[in-house]
């Protein structure tokens, strides 16, 4: 840039600000910049905007609603529903689903959702193996019939299959745009897909939002898509603004610079003016567990026996106490009450005479010290750090002592994975509706995230060797029998107390008197077409 | 003499009165907090880490402090704070200072190369601002008191080698060191016996004044969560605590008071310390 | 008769319990010059502190100073600092350490007169700032106007102080020891300079030195002080031709001669004591080769001595031979 | 001058090699394993993921090579890819640098005049009340734990008088306007939206009240010891001998020889303000870098973790140049030497 020119561009940038001085004095009283989206304040925990990356509560929000599964869930939180699919069969032992596509459907560009969509999206979330690739486990084909016919075949019966394709992370992309923007759904698409920063700044969906702007620990700003027609789009556009905690959440929601707030936790509940507001305070299908690991390097003896006396030491009540202040719920088994199975399950009890009782049987009637880590975070209203301390001292009372060490999330996942810790407590909420994901995650049988972590490669005796052939009889069957055998492979893993969850917290819905049609959704979360302003 | 009367307002007194009474306030409230951390043990208040009433309970006569979300006393773990605090800073003050002034020692007395290197890695420890050098470690470390107190070891050792070195190499050619150098004393006997004794004074002065930054860094490592671990009462992991529960302000405020009147003391006494000191200000 | 240009009468000067200066009397006519002489402490330059009204509120001032039968004792500091560097200027003893070194010497000449003169427009005032390097002989004098004070010799540099007290014309001007931190062959120059002036603007100086023989040279009047007071005052040649008290004589003794190599003050054992511990009685006693019994108790008055000085010594007639009959003997 | 100035650039590149590769070290010091960070739970045991995960983000090779790449990535101004926003580390630094910025400046501001006045004062009356108050606020301005006092600030100010919005930088509804200089008050401005510019100012002045607070009490300090020394010098005398007011004095003659010291401590505030800023910003959900490193070094996500120490002490060295060199240009005796 010439002299000259700086010396103009510099002289404009001066008479620019003058400008803005005498307008800013004439226009005084005017209010900031009107802007009317719908705010909704929550931490926004995003690890990736790409739908077969991604793996997070806000990203589960995002995909719901900017990308569209095949089958949605009713509001009924277990009926499924017809959506990118309009309708769908599946063979008699539910190894082959077919799915006929909504030929109405249209991406956010205009162009038709068709079958070939469904089947790169699938091979794609399949090859990247990213968070939720899982999913696509049991799939090991996917066929594009013709334009509105998807034929999947898997590996065996599966009866959830339905359920795991109305995941969020299963949303529908468009394949013709994300593939020229560097995507790819090729087997090797792990390493050879360069479209992950594409994704954070572009959605390719067929949801009722288009991504509208992404700014890391700032704020997830949505648009309504014009293309979309399956709801009736009440708000055009919606902004989650990233909100750290709690307080500041409601002080937003207070002040009316929030519509919504999401992780209000019930002691900020209940400071809360609710002269305008609507506070809903509902069960969750979340849950916080404390899991033990009999097979981790520096445990020490941890005996079914003994998992059972620690199981009975909890204050199970003084924990919902103290963590949520009461709103919350026992949770049986490592299944959300509601979900298929746990109709029926004996509740959890306090019972120290029992507790010494077998901590004497198994030859440790003094106790013992015991290694704990945990991710210090505060995860659905619960604040790990206190959760553990009370775990801590409800432990203490039977002569067990834990030795606390809080870890950022990421180190406490590596040192879970790696040589084991003795006892931790973690969360888990659900990715769909259905109780196999549960078993799978948490059931004591080779190949499971929580056989691993245990240590079942150290000690192959806490296997239930029930679990695996009881969960192939609940994906094969149906009705009452699948019911049935949910239950009892919930009953096992309440034998086995690797896994004691020991809360489920109450959700709390905390919006403005104007907002309507705000709910919580076992898959999605939150479900934005749903919400309107009064 | 006379320009001294001149009438810019300044009055010079042998002794002032305020250049006392910093120092004994500062010595006020240091004796205060040692005293607790040697006798906190004996007073008359709840066990720190046991939930002893219910959660969050304003101040009230039975705690002063009120009970913060686990229902354990404020008062009490404020109180206890103070040794992990002051122990810890301690630490920290005794470990850079032994291996801060060895280097400079040693880079002083060697010189040469040795030097070079060794004051080059000090400049180059030197151009991190000390929190995000001291974050840097804590977060490769991992979480905890201990690597929280290596990082902050780590930040301030350079500072006692520099100035170590500068001592050193102003002592070393002193007639009375050369004297011994030609008498054929060895090298550590002439830098034990001759250099370092005369080199202690700003080292120490220098200590005392760095207490208090030792103190408030411990405490914004943990209020970031790369310090103390709970139960620990901590004071920067209690205002943490205390942070998400907001609206219970008095959570906050006894381990925040507490850091104040620990960093003032200290500052208090630096002050005095550096009047004193300070040929210009007497 | 018109007043005199500055009379000071029985000025006292204490800080806190000490007194620092007692009962001084001086008188200067205009056009003249007053030399005031001691060592370093008697209390000449607080003296002439006071006369400018610089000094802290923390140092009592009693008497009378008056300027042009002004009283300028007990007048608000707003009041004073509008006489000062009008009505009365100063020049210090380091003209290093008595210019800003942070301002050009334009500056500090320009704010020397925008001070007094603030509706004098920018352009005239360097006009004038100019002039008044001329009229100091400063050679470049538009060169030097934007440089720093170390940017200049010493000699230079007092001529710039000088330059600045001569900003506004003023009727008194004050030397402090104007020669005393220069190079010897400067010194010559400047007091040249402050005598020209002087004689050219019709001011009165009060020229503070503890050399007597630059006194000599240039002074109408002198006055001798010595820890705190006057000892003798009068016409210079009266008091360099006869002293009568012996602290002049001891000053006088030891001026350099052609034909003499005496040290500094060689004839006055002893030196000057400190503010605490000034002796009673006469001060100067405990020095002094003829001190008798009432100079230990009784404090010596000013009285009128022969050689039509006054001085303040109960043997002024006897005590001191006449210094041209030892020159003669 | 010239030479000293030389001299201390051309050791410049050398510091800033010693600072990349200080940080480098500590940052693969590390216990955790990064993968942790990136790879998915369930896709951990899988050791062909493991191994893609590495190619991709270069944690194959060996520590040596990994350095050399780094350092060659460097010039070419790429800082490696965070693992937590899965955006270039650069461009993270450059989106939150402006908010940091503006935090700092208006910190800067505000705590070095409040300063400068306190400092003035306390040195003008120095043992009277005013003295003692001026030193008392200040010391306690500088022994607050910012993460403290901006807790109570905001619950004072915020919560219980409601005069000053919660955390955040706009409020939540307003937008910010785009591709301007990222600078929200002056953005405001620029695009003439009073509106949007007193909301920004709102929100800026408890953090930059909190910051600022402890920037006043060390310029406080220095500027009074430095201005008892001048005003004991003789051209201060001087200048009252001419006739200057006791205003023009303290402001023109004493000040302006104070400030040139005051100067040299800028770079020594620049440790403190970045200190401060991380934990301001944590607190008031600052979108700055400070809360990026907090966030970062939470999440182990080591390129941010590296960007930031790097950029914040090639500013810190890059600070303390321009300082020195500012103080040499301050004071003729120095610049003209």
């Amino acid at each position: 840039m010439g002299r000259q020119q700086h010396v103009r561009w510099a002289s404009l940038k001066v008479a620019a600000m003058l400008y803005a001085g005498v307008t800013a004095v004439t226009l005084l009283p005017s209010t900031a910049a009107a802007d009317d989206a719908l705010v909704i304040a929550r931490d926004i925990d995003i690890n990736s905007l790409d739908p077969a990356r991604g793996f997070c509560d806000t990203c589960q929000i995002y995909f719901s609603n900017v990308y569209e599964t095949l089958v949605g869930l009713g509001k009924d939180n277990a009926t499924l529903t017809p959506r990118l699919a309009a309708s769908w069969e599946a063979n008699a032992d539910q190894s082959q689903f077919t799915f006929n596509l909504d030929p109405g459907a249209k991406f956010s560009d205009g162009s038709p959702v068709e079958a070939k969509d469904v089947k790169w999206t699938f091979e794609r979330l399949k090859n990247i193996k990213g968070g939720a690739a899982f999913l696509m486990d049991p799939v090991t084909s996917v066929e594009a019939k013709d334009a509105q016919t998807v034929v999947v075949t898997l590996s065996g019966p599966n009866s959830e299959f339905l359920n795991i394709v109305s995941a969020p992370y299963a949303g529908i992309i468009n394949s013709d745009v994300a593939a020229a923007s560097g995507a790819t759904a090729a087997a090797d698409a792990e390493t050879t897909d360069k479209a992950e920063a594409w994704f954070l700044a572009n959605s390719a969906g067929s949801g009722p939002y288009v991504l509208a702007n992404y700014k890391p620990d700032d704020e997830l700003r949505f648009k309504a898509n014009p293309e979309y027609k399956r709801t009736k789009v009440a708000i055009s556009d919606i902004v989650i603004k990233h909100t750290k905690d709690a307080v500041t959440q409601a002080q937003l929601l207070e002040s009316g610079n929030a519509d919504i707030a999401m992780q209000i936790d019930p002691d900020t509940a209940k400071t809360l003016n609710t002269e305008n507001l609507n506070v809903e305070t509902i069960p969750s299908y979340n849950f916080l567990y404390v899991a033990l690991a009999p097979g981790a390097k520096t445990a020490p003896k941890l005996s079914k026996e003994i998992r059972q006396a620690i199981g009975y030491a909890l204050d199970y009540d003084g924990i919902i106490e103290f963590t949520v202040g009461g709103q919350g719920t026992k949770t049986p088994a490592p299944i959300p009450n509601g979900f298929p199975g746990t109709s029926g399950l004996p509740e959890p009890k306090q019972d120290l005479e029992k507790a010494k009782e077998l901590l004497a049987k198994a030859g440790v009637p003094d106790g013992f010290e015991i290694d704990s880590e945990f991710p210090n975070m505060n995860s659905y209203g619960v604040d790990l750090s206190l959760l553990s301390q009370k775990i801590q001292q409800d432990l203490s009372k039977v002569g067990i002592k834990v030795n606390l060490t809080p870890v950022e999330f990421s180190v406490w996942r590596d040192h879970v994975r790696g040589d084991g810790i003795p006892l931790t407590v973690s969360f888990y909420a659900p990715d769909y509706y259905g109780s196999a994901q549960y078993v799978q995650f948490f059931g004591m049988m080779e190949g499971t995230p929580w056989f691993n972590r245990a240590g079942g490669k150290n000690d192959p005796s806490i296997a239930n060797p029930a679990t695996a052939e009881l969960l192939k009889k609940a994906l094969a069957s149906a009705g009452e029998e699948q019911e049935k055998a949910y239950h009892e492979l919930a009953l096992g893993m309440i034998e086995d107390r690797i896994i004691i969850p020991v809360v489920s917290p109450n959700l709390v819905l905390a919006s403005s008197k104007k907002v309507t049609g705000l709910r919580y959704s076992a898959c999605c979360n939150l479900l934005m077409d749903e919400l309107a302003l009064q | 003499m006379a320009e001294n009367l001149a009438l810019p307002g300044v009055r010079r007194r042998e002794w002032p009165k305020w250049l006392k009474l910093p120092v004994l306030i500062g010595f006020g409230i240091i004796g205060f907090w040692v005293l607790v951390c040697l006798s906190v043990d004996f007073w008359p208040i709840d066990n720190p880490i046991d939930m002893v009433a219910r959660r969050l309970q304003p101040p009230s006569f039975d705690h002063w402090f009120g009970t913060d979300a686990l229902g354990r006393d404020v008062l009490s773990r404020t109180l206890h704070g103070a040794r992990f605090s002051l122990m810890m800073s301690c630490a920290v003050i005794i470990f850079a200072v032994l291996i801060g002034s060895t280097i400079g020692a040693i880079a002083g007395y060697v010189g040469g190369f040795v030097d070079g290197a060794l004051m080059r890695l000090v400049d180059v420890t030197l151009s991190f601002p000390p929190i995000l050098l001291a974050m840097a470690v804590t977060a490769a470390l991992g979480p905890g008191l201990e690597n929280a107190a290596v990082a902050m070891i780590i930040v301030w050792w350079p500072i006692y080698a520099r100035l170590m070195r500068g001592q050193v190499l102003s002592v070393k050619s002193r007639e009375h060191v050369e004297a011994a150098v030609a008498a054929g004393a060895s090298h550590s006997r002439t830098l034990l016996k001759h250099i370092l004794p005369l080199s202690w004074s700003p080292i120490l002065i220098n200590a005392t004044m760095d207490f208090g930054q030792v103190v408030l860094l411990t405490a914004s490592l943990s209020f970031i969560g790369l310090g103390a671990s709970p139960p620990t009462p901590e004071w920067g992991s209690m205002i943490s605590e205390g942070a998400i529960h907001f609206y219970q302000w008095w959570i906050c405020a006894g381990p925040g008071i507490a850091i104040l009147s620990v960093v003032l003391g200290f500052n208090f006494l630096g002050d005095g310390l550096r009047d004193l000191l300070d040929p210009r200000s007497k | 008769m018109t007043a005199p240009l500055l009379e000071v009468r029985d000025l006292g000067i204490a800080i806190g319990a000490l007194d620092v200066v007692r009962g001084v009397d001086l008188s200067l006519g205009r056009g003249k010059t007053l030399g005031l002489v001691g060592e370093s402490g008697c209390g000449k330059s607080i003296t002439m502190l006071a006369i400018m009204g610089l000094l802290s509120e923390h140092v009592r001032v009693t008497g009378s100073i008056r300027l042009s039968g002004d009283e300028l004792v007990g007048k608000p500091q707003s009041a004073l600092a509008e006489l000062r560097g009008k009505r009365m200027a100063m020049i210090f003893q380091d003209p290093m350490t008595s210019l800003n070194p942070v301002m050009t010497v334009g500056e500090q000449l320009g704010e020397a007169i925008a001070i007094h003169q603030p509706r004098m427009k920018r352009q005239a005032r360097q006009a004038r700032a100019l002039d008044l390097l001329r009229l100091v002989a400063i050679p470049f004098p538009d060169r030097r106007l934007l440089q720093y004070p170390h940017e200049l010799s010493g000699g230079m540099r007092q001529r710039v102080m000088i330059a600045i007290a001569m900003a506004n014309d003023p009727e008194l001007l004050i030397a402090d020891e104007p020669t005393t931190a220069l190079d010897v062959t400067v010194q010559a120059q400047i007091m040249e300079l402050l005598q020209r002036l002087q004689a050219e603007r019709h001011m009165g100086m009060l020229l503070i030195s503890h050399d007597l023989g630059v006194v000599g040279d240039i002074a109408d009047e002198v006055a001798i002080m010595y820890a705190g007071r006057i000892c003798e005052r009068g016409s210079v040649d009266a008091v360099f031709d006869s002293p009568h008290h012996p602290y002049t004589h001891g000053l006088l003794a030891s001026l350099p001669q052609i034909d003499r190599t005496v040290g500094k003050l060689a004839s006055i054992p002893g030196a000057l004591p400190s503010l605490a511990s000034r002796p009673q009685g006469c001060r100067f006693h405990p020095r002094c080769f003829h001190a008798q019994e009432t100079c230990r108790r009784e404090e010596p008055q000013l009285r009128p001595v022969a050689s039509g000085a006054v001085a303040a010594c109960h043997f002024a007639e006897i005590a001191v031979p006449s210094r041209k009959a030892e020159e003669v003997a | 001058m010239t030479r000293y100035i030389v001299r201390r650039l051309l050791s410049l590149p050398l510091l800033l090699l010693g600072i990349v590769s200080l940080a480098f070290l500590i940052s693969h010091a590390t216990q955790g394993d990064p993968l942790a960070s990136i790879v998915s739970e369930r896709q951990m045991d899988n050791p062909e993921v493991v191994a893609a995960a590495k190619a991709r983000w270069g944690l194959d090779k060996s520590l040596p090579e990994q350095y050399f790449i780094y350092i060659r990535n460097l010039l070419s101004g790429d800082l490696g890819t965070s693992f937590r926003t899965k955006q270039p580390v650069a461009q993270d630094l450059l989106e939150r640098l402006p908010a940091t910025l503006e935090l700092v400046i208006a910190a800067m501001l505000l705590g070095s005049t409040t300063g400068i006045v306190l400092g003035v004062l306390a040195a003008r009356f120095r043992d009277r009340v005013i003295d003692h108050a001026a030193r008392l606020w200040a010391l306690i301005g500088s022994s607050t734990p910012v993460f403290w006092s901006g807790l109570i600030f905001l619950y004072i100010f915020s919560v219980v008088l409601g005069w000053l919005p919660g955390p955040g930088r706009l409020d939540a509804r307003a937008t910010p306007p785009e591709g301007l200089t990222g600078f929200l008050t002056i953005d405001a401005l620029l695009i003439g939206d009073m509106g949007l510019f007193w909301d920004a100012l709102h929100h800026l002045m408890l953090p930059a009240l909190v910051l600022g607070w402890t920037v006043m009490g060390i310029v406080s300090r220095l500027v009074r010891a430095s201005m008892l020394d001048v005003l004991s010098q003789d051209y201060i005398t001087a200048a009252r001998a001419r006739g200057a007011g006791e205003v023009r004095v303290l402001l023109n003659h004493a000040l302006r020889n104070a400030l040139v010291p005051t100067l040299t401590i800028i770079g020594f505030t620049f440790a403190y303000l970045i200190t401060g800023a991380v934990l301001t910003e944590a607190i008031f959900s600052w979108t700055g870098i400070g809360s990026y490193a907090v966030d970062a070094a939470r999440s182990l996500d080591y390129p941010a973790i590296m960007g930031v120490t790097i950029v914040g002490g090639a500013a810190f060295l890059l600070t303390n140049l321009a300082t020195d060199i500012a103080y040499a240009f301050a004071d003729p005796r120095i610049r003209l030497s």
